[in-house]
Parts: C-alpha cells; structure tokens; sequence
C-alpha cells in the first residue's frame, strides 16, 4: 500500500495533491475527505483554529492507523495531510485520499480512518476567537 | 531516577510550562507519577481523569512502570481533523 | 441544496470541477468519490467500458435521488458528473462531491446516492473487449 | 391504441431495433403490453423477468394501465457508475 502522510503549517495544495495521485488499471474507487474549519466552535464565532501536533507521536500513530488499515480492507493507497498551526475559518485543515478496487472499501477505510484519527492521533485545536463588533478589548 | 515529562495543549497552561522532571523511586508507575505532578501543578489535578498518557510515541495506561530516560507525554483528549 | 448535475460524453475534467466548488462557512465536510473503469470486466481484460444512458430519464431519477438525499442529510451541495459513451480503462466514468455540515452526513449521503444511483438511474455498460494478442480476428 | 416502446442496452440487440409501436386493447397494462412484444420479439421473452419498464421517465410495475400516448421504455437492469 502506498501511503502518503504530511503534517505540516502549509496550506493544504489540493491540485498539488490530485497531480500526483496514481490509480493502477485495477483499481475502481477513489474517496477524498476534507475537513473545512467551520465559523462557528462550541457555538461561539470563531476566526481560525490554532492546532498543534505532538508531531514525532502523531506520525507513528498515523502509521499504525495505516497498517491497521491495510489489514482490514484492500487499499492500494491512502494519502493524508493534516494541516497544524493557524487554519482560518472556511479553509481546510484535513485533507485523505484512499484508493481500493471498490467502492465499498474505499469509502469503508476512508471514513474509518478518519474516525480514528480523530481518537488516538495527537493533535489538538484551540480557537481563534472572533472578536465581536463593538466591544471594547477586555482589561 | 528522574523522568522527564512533557505537556500538550491547554496542559501548558494549567500547568504553566512545557515540560519538567520529575524525580521518582525506581519501580514508580505512571499513576505514582500523575500523583506526584498532581502535588506540584494543582492546575492539572482537576484534568487528572482525562489525562492522556504516552512513554515516547506509544499510549500507556497508568499502571505502567516507568524506566530512567523514559520521556512522557500528558495531555487532553486529542481533537485533530 | 445546490445541486448540479450532468451526464455527458466530455471526459471528466476534475480540475475544472474543483474550482467551482463552493463552501460556505458553516460546512465541515467534503466528501469526493470517483468511480473508474477497471482493467477487468466479470474477469475478462477489456479496453473501455461503452455506457449508454437513457439521457432524460436518467436525470429525472437523479433529480429523485437528489430529493430524497435532502430530506434525509443537512447537506449544501451535490455535484455529479457521469461520463457516457466510451471511457477507457483506468479513467474516471463517475464524479461525485458532498458538501455537509459534518463528515458522517458527507459521507453517508455521498455513498448512498451512489448506491441507490447504481439501483435506478438508467445507465448501462458494455465492455470493449481487449483483443487477445495473437488471436486472428474474427469472419 | 398505440403505445410506443422503446428498447435500451442489449433489449436493442435482442428485439433488433430500438423502438416500436404496438396496437393494444385500451385498458391493457404493462403486463399485456409485455405478452404482447414476447410474440413478436422472442429474443426478449428469455429476458422478461428481469425487464425494468418505465413509462415517460417514471418506473412503473407490470399492473400499470397504459394510456394512450404513453411512451414505454424497457430495459435490463442499470448499471450506471
């Protein structure tokens, strides 16, 4: 199984990303998923989110996602970048590509892993909040 | 022996710092460890039940014995994605 | 819900489908699936696949599908692209994209208007066999 | 009355051509209009079971009352994707 990981500040280059997929004669089915910051965190508006990684741990653990996977369904790639750092609201900050024969498996690996990452992948969020209009700056 | 230990996310905070040593009998557990943190951060006392706890890049619960040189790692439940 | 919907002989052109996906700032999940023609059809090699579809009453089902997809997931937007005619092996015959608030509602709408799609929309396949080298051809 | 058929996929190879009128007793359904093309066109009959049919753009069952007008298409099943 191919496996492409990158967690890194950059923002996530989807075109970059979709000119180096590789899909061999066999394979039928392509899933991509991609998280989008959303305006609004526990309810309250927000401008970013702040993550961080424990980078060295989130990578191993991403790899022993990877190999659960491979055990599990028929993937002939998965391709995952996180984005760390500030991600401003309306922009991605996840971005995962599996490739299998079918359909089933693609979407079945896609969104497990997905699920599990945000579970055992050590990576965290802090918002950036909006500041409302009209307020003056606290003390 | 002493263990070093590291701290991730608002764990910084409640803590005040980003990592520290903590010196421990040989034989402690992770669990004697959170104990003896607990004492000095009290900020973190409160998190204690979610705590997270890796040695190096692997999950270890709190029975985990600690050996010197170990490097942990506590922090809040993960929240990537 | 936006919805956008075309069944076409052009090659799926993936870049230019891209750049007119729209996000608001309240949705988090993106969800993509290709479908590609495999190498092997019932387990024999062949060139291409030939679909053939029954043009205006493919798009009304589809249409149904997109009704029902509404009624039962939060989503912004469905976009889907299914190529007609000949499309060689190891190219994308089917392109899909769901925009929803969360991933599970992505990704569950996303596979199930491919499910039901393969259930009702009246398209059909025909397999351009693969010339066997060495075999003279046929009277 | 008239109804017109049409025939999609390999029902074209099997009836030979890609549509066709057939004169019915009104009130006739799509089941009659089934028995019916069975004698003319054998090669379909060996498909019935599977057969889908749709009048205008909508699935219809074998008990649908055909109206004059009415444009019927029959096909194997969909394999879109």
């Amino acid at each position: 199984m191919r496996r492409v990981l990158h967690i890194g500040p950059e923002a996530i280059d989807e075109l970059a990303l979709l000119s180096r997929r590789r899909v061999s004669p066999d394979m039928g089915a392509v899933v991509c998923f991609l998280g989008f910051v959303r305006a609004a965190e526990d309810g309250a508006p927000i401008d970013a989110l702040d993550y961080e990684s424990f980078q060295r741990m989130a990578e191993h653990q991403f790899h022993l996602l990877f190999d659960k996977l491979e055990v599990q369904w028929p993937v002939a790639s998965v391709r995952l970048v996180h984005r760390i750092g500030v991600v401003k609201v309306n922009e991605p900050s996840l971005w995962v590509e599996v490739v299998a024969p079918h359909r089933a498996e693609a979407f079945a690996a896609c969104q497990w892993l997905v699920d599990e990452m945000k579970r055992v992948v050590p990576i965290w969020k802090k918002p950036v909040p909006r500041p409302r209009a009209g307020t003056p700056a606290g003390p | 022996m002493a263990v070093k230990v590291f701290f991730y996310s608002y764990f910084k905070d409640l803590t005040g710092c980003a990592e520290a040593t903590e010196n421990l009998p040989s034989g402690s557990t992770v669990s004697d460890l959170l104990q003896a943190l607990a004492t000095r951060f009290p900020g973190l006392a409160a998190a204690e039940k979610s705590v997270l706890v890796a040695v190096g890049v692997e999950y270890q619960d709190r029975s985990y014995v600690l050996k010197e040189q170990d490097e942990v790692s506590l922090f809040p439940p993960v929240q990537g994605g």
